[in-house]
């Protein structure tokens, strides 16, 4: 590849035939993150793609750049020392509602705390696809399953609001079939120095299909989802609707724009910075009457870790003399010459 | 001084005769054994340090065992609070901490009770008077002050106030009565130098040193060694202490340090990464006793090393593994329960064939075990313990000095043949102390690792050793995948089909098993082909099997030694070796672990020895074994 | 023992001496526990404690009720064995923070989410006790610790945001030497059906001594505490000072109380079931001039995840025959006679 | 009917020659091999489970292999898309599903590119000519359309237009064009139906009732059935499509149904749970193969199971341990990676002394590896797989069918000696299917646990087989504590004095070699001591063994076979009946592990053949390897 010409999204793409269910949500994401990686002159070779174990971790071996398809659960791990090895390498981390909150959810709730800059595609689409079909942390309660033939009971997981739990400092969401807003969201999280965890909700048409059509269906889209940018009043339904605040309940709710005067209906303005903000947009239901929050939900960086580190690591070895020699005869030593003893 | 304990001995007829039995002068010994025991707050670790710094100053080899409570603070005075540091050196080689101590220092009840049934019959008890009130002798379990009764009458006991002795040489410093009792250890200690006539300058040196920036505390650690040195050379013969000489090692010419295996297993990474030219990068979980080498590589940021405490082993071990895919050199240390967890991802090192180094410091198991005591039962878990066909290499160190060697030698084979790599240390090696010929960097070769750069390749082709290619990201034109699954063998694409997964089993195996190319041929430690018997060790064990062999020799027995360090693959010519021998003893610190490899490989009727008590071998025991066996 | 005498405290005390070192705040919690036990009438042999690893793990040893000292980090999950097998027990989990948020935190945030019925005491001393003092999770960013000689760089994790990001429906906090209400809170966190998180601020004398003095220091209680109940305003410093909400920022401030009118200050009452106001009343931070939150700071049941599992398992068992030898003769079966074929 | 496929072949010289020679009648045969394959979304699986069934009525004796994709759904066409199903019947014994078939129903080109190989030479091929176009046989690999060149010249042919076929059959139902195509796989299994003179009327009624909800579903399907027959006899002559008579096998009397490895093992754990009279709580995470066990258990709650999907494997195991120590016999279920993440807590369950059921169907590996294939490569994990001294009953099955005996042994033993126990199987096991005389529970020994109640005793206190009390939370004046560390001999407190270490670590493994007085002597399959050569295998390669070791004899050699089901502790007289050979082949589907515990244990000469493939043995290369240690 000449590096003067601009790669197109095609070059992202390896010879490996995609392995994929035909309609899988899995195939419209790698397009956008393609399509991405081109229009942000990514440099294949300082890209790496990390992974766990399912549908969606297979996504590196259709990246042409470096990649790492791991074992369950433990992408953040390795993309921690791959990171630390090497702050220069563009770090994004792959992986599912289970890779990445059942078996992994550690190492998410660390990777996050720790804020390691990278990037965290998690592909939720309420199933263990790979596995066939058996419910997820994310998967609605009651949800039918071959692991729970009479309906799930447990309450589930909202990604975003344990992300926010953990200590993330950069929440967004998209659709997989979203593709003029994907390039935009995932921009951004790369843009974002620290730990970017990017929430892509991902139709698994075999054993899960359709259950984010409440909300992803494209006719209804203006009146349930509410596509957020900062800094611009949350409104949807055509500028009709609103979010607002009951600042006594804490909570959010509709609330009706007449004649686009937003702020007359107490529309609140988008600021990626409040954190608590961020926290009821995420909880926001769509089952509950909510439009689900999508775009850019939360940003407020801070340092990042395998910065820190690298910075300690340099001030501790200011002025010290890396003597190896020296170094194993530290302490106390005594010479033993021509087989007699010498005090030293 | 209060007089009291001289007192309390007066009192008691059969103490009195035995003091007046013991009052020896400067006897000339090839070997003692002394066994600092107190409360895990009176300081016995660092007096037993100091003691060990001091008897290699004075050129004697030496072996150590500290022995510590489970518990970080025990309450004061019990059983279970006991903390102990035995030291066994003399003029011949010592490659064991001693059987059974000649002296034991006993600064409470609690010490007494729990080390006096180790103590050779006839050996000598110090013992401080000053702690061996009611409310003590309670907690130790005792009804009656042993110091009074019978108990003691096959010993030589010397009981006095080192409590009030100590209180007094520092009264000058005006410390309060507890920070003033703190120097107890320094009095023994003085008082124990001058049993062996040592030197106490450098101890002197060392106590300003460490209280540089607390004079006061300085002098009084001082004041209190130079009057326990003083109370040796006055009180002597009304006390019956003894006076020992042991004279200096034959040893090889060279500077010497002592070296806890804790130690030289950190600088021995340090040293094997700068010998294939890597930067190290340490992934960690705290675990008892592995958790020193998480702390001390900590501090050596300056020689390229970066250290992370991962949130459990298996992040542990995956970060190791990610910085490995970048190009540092991934090493993960643990002991056994967090070896358990990061089984799933080894197999993942040894199937994406990237460099790895795993330290296990072993300890008692099964479970949590026995956190503080050693054993060597982790060694099937190191072979086998990992789903599928996963050959790893797998070596262990055999001493605190062996452990540096040991590292390089985990660091090169890892490097040299794109495999992670187990190496097995254990709790006693850890924490044990010998002296150390410092060797020189230069003595080690220099095999720099290279990351590949120039035409694309596939990321699974392989040199004349097998090892594949190590292309770290970042490198242009050469982007590829890797992960678990297995590969196809030419191109490194996924691959499920069937001859392709025996070719690359066996592939991963025959590159495992090569890796006996690059290993000297094993040798005898002592004897060889004409004995009448072998025994085999490996790891810590080497101590006291060598003794029990040299002594079975002394006494006429036709036996000969070979320990092993390399444990997967073995050196090529292990096989014929064994196959030499009709009686093959093995003993382990375990149910036989080892034992099982070698009558797998070679056939060879090797017959167990084990001991899983979480204390290591004594000579006796390996020596009545050989005699056994011998018939 | 006798069933009518009710139990002192004492007796739930084992014979085994405590191993703690002398001054550990593990004493005193141990304390409260037992005596919460008495005052609630426990049932020992109802009662199991189950822990992890660590010198707080090694806790059901002293208690005279069952206990099983599991493995590091673990407690939860074989918690959630032992209460779906036998939901009548009373279940206790201890844990650290190591235990509970490092290693475990993986099983922390689901046995959270699934609301099992059961008490979580997490012992936070910001270090790791067992192990000799390395930093925690918990621990500050700057620690220096056997494992950070230079200071820790990791952001910590907040033990409440943490729980409630992963769905815990009650959260109360406390402080080891606070005797007095430590058997109140406690008895709440027995009473909320569904899994209780209860932070016990924990002093480490050896390895942590005295972190936490900012707010625990006596004298200043008052001014850096605030202990919290429902229904009550959120008042301190002998009720001059009182927590409002500033709407906009959605921040909690501080607000000076004049002649004890709270109302015209703007402090707002203490709403258990707002999981909004816990979250911001968890973030509030010492170190940034607030006081501590206190007592039960969030409770809002919901059914419990061993009570779901049962009543399916009891539902779906409904009207079936349990005849295991029909089980095993299901589906197309043939009966083979006399060595002779006969299709049936 | 449209003609084109038979004009396509009348095109073509070879094969108007082949089809005239292979117009035989209904030939009789002793046993015949028949592979279905095509695209996954073709639903050769369950024409393949029909199939079975049918047979399995028709009272021949056999056993299937059925082989998925590693995809979920792999794009149509593809090769990695292929879904086959192997079916060997016979009325000789039949233990394997066929070294190669004498039949290749090939529904695309896909699954003729996939399946050639295996076919035996001269074989039959019968391909759907509608599925062979341009882009199918790009996709596959083609240039040109095999069907015309003369790349099968070595078979049989009959290649025809399946799907033009079926969708005239099914026309008069309207349904769409895809939607009526799905009943090819019907239309095909009637024309084999057809081939093996098969009665329909079964099938009938299973669709009738499949399709309850979808009557005109069912009745198309029914029709595609039917036409196919139909076409079987019409185009009998010109088509070249043999008639085979596979004769009943002699069989026990009893009834019977088919089974797969993965409902035998359900429904063994459902009655060894129920025999021993405990609820069982089934802690799994779903993994490949393993899953199928969650999901039947699932839906057997009336039998007191309770399901629960953890969030990893350590928590699943852990919650398995939790429900044990509460009174219920908890069960786990993984497959290799998942089992190496237990491995801590296995040790967990050791020392604590708490029944346990760990089931592993085993796939091929290392670390990810091939998680759709078979491997029996995790006896070193279920053996050694553990940090310290942590000893485990290990069995395995050998069979579909054996899978619900050893479920049954594997809780038995669990309850009986208060210990974890690991219980092996495979992928192939689980989902291959054989006919099983359903046995009456009666049939099996009926041996209640007992929950401790009484008298205050230690937790530790032991019974004459050294299983500990079983004392559950809730039980009054009972209370104790448990845990992972070490515990005193008497009274169940911590203890970490070395003697009781010792005895500890002594009885753990006392205890667990005592399971070796519970079981039955192992016996020969085939020869005995007599014989000049010993194959032992164990697990899943049972099948193949024994027939290698029957034709081997048929073809006079003298060579007796020997399987294990018990790993550990091994049957007491196995050593002596090893001992009687010289030459022991042991055939395993890994690098040789059970060969490593037969010389370790026995120091017999136990020679590894080993298969790492992820496909099982062919009883050929058994065979041949039988020869070549024959010499
Ligand atoms: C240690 C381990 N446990 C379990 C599995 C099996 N497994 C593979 S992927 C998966 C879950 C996949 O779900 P998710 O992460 O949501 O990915 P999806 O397939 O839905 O994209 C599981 C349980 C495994 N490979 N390794
Ligand atoms: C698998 C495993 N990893 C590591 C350890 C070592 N370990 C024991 S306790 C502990 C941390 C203790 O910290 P915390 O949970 O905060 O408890 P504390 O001692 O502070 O009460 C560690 C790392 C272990 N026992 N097992
Ligand atoms: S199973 Fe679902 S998630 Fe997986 S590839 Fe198929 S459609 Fe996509
Ligand atoms: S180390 Fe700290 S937490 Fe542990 S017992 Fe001692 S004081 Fe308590
Ligand atoms: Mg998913
Ligand atoms: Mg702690």
């Amino acid at each position: 590849m000449n590096d003067m010409t601009p790669l197109k999204p095609n070059d992202f793409a390896t010879d490996q035939e995609v392995r994929w269910c035909p309609g899988c949500g899995d195939y419209a994401i790698l397009k956008g993150v393609q399509r991405t990686m081109a229009e942000m002159g990514a440099r294949p070779e300082n890209t790496v793609f990390i992974s766990g174990i399912g549908c969606s971790s297979r996504f590196p071996y259709y990246m042409e750049t470096y990649g790492f398809h791991t074992i369950h659960g433990r992408a953040p791990a390795l993309a921690t020392g791959v990171k630390l090895a090497n702050p220069d390498l563009d770090v994004w981390i792959i992986t599912g509602d289970g890779d990445g909150l059942s078996i992994g959810g550690n190492h998410m709730m660390h990777v996050l705390r720790r804020n390691l800059d990278c990037q965290i595609l998690l592909f939720n689409n309420e199933i263990y696809g790979l596995t066939k079909g058996q419910y997820s942390p994310t998967s609605r309660e009651g949800t039918r399953s071959p692991s729970t033939p009479y309906g799930s009971v447990d309450h589930p997981a909202e990604p975003g609001t344990f992300a926010l739990g953990s200590g993330a400092r950069f929440i967004a969401r998209c659709i997989d079939t979203a593709q003029k807003q994907m390039p935009g969201i995932l921009k951004r999280a790369h843009a974002h120095k620290g730990a970017s965890f990017v929430e892509l909700y991902q139709n698994c048409i075999v054993y899960n299909d359709d259950v984010f059509a409440g909300f992803t269906e494209k006719k209804q889209a203006p009146f349930t989802q509410l596509w957020l940018e900062h800094g611009q009043p949350m409104l949807f339904a055509n500028g009709e609707k609103g979010i607002a605040l009951d600042a006594d309940t804490l909570s959010l709710k509709i609330v009706h724009v007449v004649d686009g005067d937003w702020e007359a209906a107490g529309v609140r303005v988008h600021d990626e910075k409040n954190r608590v903000m961020a926290g009821l947009l995420v909880a926001m239901r769509h089952n509950e009457g909510m439009p689900v929050a999508l775009g850019v939900i939360y940003e407020d960086p801070a340092p990042s870790f395998e910065e820190d580190v690298r910075t300690q690591n340099v001030e501790a070895a200011k002025g010290k003399v890396v003597d190896l020699e020296a170094l194993i005869k530290k302490g106390q030593t005594w010479e033993v010459n021509q087989k007699k003893l010498r005090e030293v | 001084m209060q007089g009291g304990p001289i007192r309390e001995q007066e009192r008691t007829e059969p103490m009195a005769t035995k003091l007046k039995e013991t009052t020896a002068h400067a006897e000339q010994r090839e070997a003692v054994t002394v066994r600092f025991a107190g409360d895990s707050g009176d300081g016995m670790q660092l007096t037993g340090g100091q003691f060990t710094q001091s008897t290699a100053l004075a050129g004697s080899d030496l072996a150590t065992f500290p022995d510590f409570p489970a518990e970080i603070r025990a309450p004061q005075g019990t059983t279970f609070g006991v903390s102990a540091f035995q030291i066994n050196f003399g003029s011949e080689a010592i490659e064991t901490a001693g059987d059974a101590p000649d002296i034991l220092v006993a600064m409470n009840p609690a010490a007494l009770k729990t080390n006096l049934a180790a103590l050779k019959p006839g050996g000598l008890i110090i013992a401080d008077t000053g702690e061996f009130g009611a409310r003590n002798l309670k907690k130790a379990g005792y009804e009656e002050s042993p110091l009074e009764t019978d108990e003691l009458k096959d010993y030589q006991l010397v009981a006095f106030d080192i409590s009030a002795q100590t209180l007094e040489s520092v009264k000058e410093f005006g410390l309060g009565n507890k920070e003033a009792l703190r120097s107890k250890n320094m009095w023994t200690l003085g008082l124990v130098l001058w049993m062996f006539d040592r030197d106490r300058q450098p101890i002197v040196d060392w106590l300003n040193a460490k209280f540089l920036k607390k004079p006061e505390i300085a002098a009084a650690n001082i004041a209190a060694l130079n009057a326990g040195h003083a109370y040796g050379e006055t009180a002597e013969v009304q006390q019956g202490l003894g006076r020992y000489q042991v004279g200096a090692a034959e040893t090889e010419p060279g500077l010497y340090r002592t070296v806890t295996g804790g130690e030289s297993l950190a600088l021995g990474l340090v040293a094997g990464a700068s010998l294939v030219d890597l930067p190290m990068f340490f992934g960690s979980y705290p675990i008892t006793p592995a958790s020193p080498l998480l702390h001390t590589l900590s501090r050596l940021k300056e020689f390229g090393v970066t250290t992370f405490q991962a949130e459990d082993e298996i992040a542990a071990i995956c970060s190791a593994i990610g910085a490995s895919y970048a190009g540092q050199l991934g090493v993960t240390s643990s002991s056994g329960p967090g070896i358990a967890l990061k089984g799933e991802a080894m197999g993942l090192a040894v199937m994406t064939e990237l460099p790895l180094v795993i330290v296990n410091s072993q300890r008692g198991g099964p479970s949590t075990g026995l956190p503080t005591k050693t054993e060597q039962s982790d060694l099937y878990q190191a072979l086998y313990g990992r789903n599928g066909d996963a050959p790893m290499p797998v070596i262990a160190a055999r001493s605190p000095v062996d452990a540096f060697d040991c590292a390089i030698e985990a660091c090169r084979i890892a490097v040299e043949y794109m495999t992670p790599v187990m190496l097995l240390t254990d709790g006693y090696i850890g924490n044990a102390a010998e002296p150390w010929r410092v060797p020189s960097i230069d003595d080690y070769e220099h095999r720099p690792a290279r990351h590949y750069e120039g035409e694309p390749v596939s990321p699974y082709s392989r040199d004349e050793k097998l090892a594949r290619v190590w292309i770290k990201p970042g490198t242009p034109g050469l982007m590829h995948r890797i992960g678990g699954i297995e590969k196809n063998y030419e191109t490194g694409n996924i691959d499920y089909a069937p001859a392709n997964h025996q070719k690359m089993t066996d592939t991963r195996q025959a590159k495992v098993e090569g890796v006996a190319d690059s290993i000297p041929d094993q040798d005898f430690e002592i004897g060889g082909p004409g004995d009448d018997m072998l025994v085999v060790g490996w790891g810590s064990t080497y101590g006291p099997i060598h003794q029990a062999v040299k002594r079975a020799r002394a006494g006429g027995a036709n036996v000969a030694q070979l320990h092993i360090r390399h444990l997967w693959p073995f050196p090529k010519n292990l096989g014929m070796l064994l196959r030499g021998f009709d009686k093959i003893l093995v003993p382990e610190m375990n149910t036989g672990q080892l034992k099982t490899v070698l009558r797998d490989q070679f056939l060879v009727d090797a017959q167990p020895l084990n001991k899983v008590s979480g204390q290591p071998f004594k000579i006796a025991e390996i020596e009545a074994a050989i005699a056994e066996m011998l018939g």
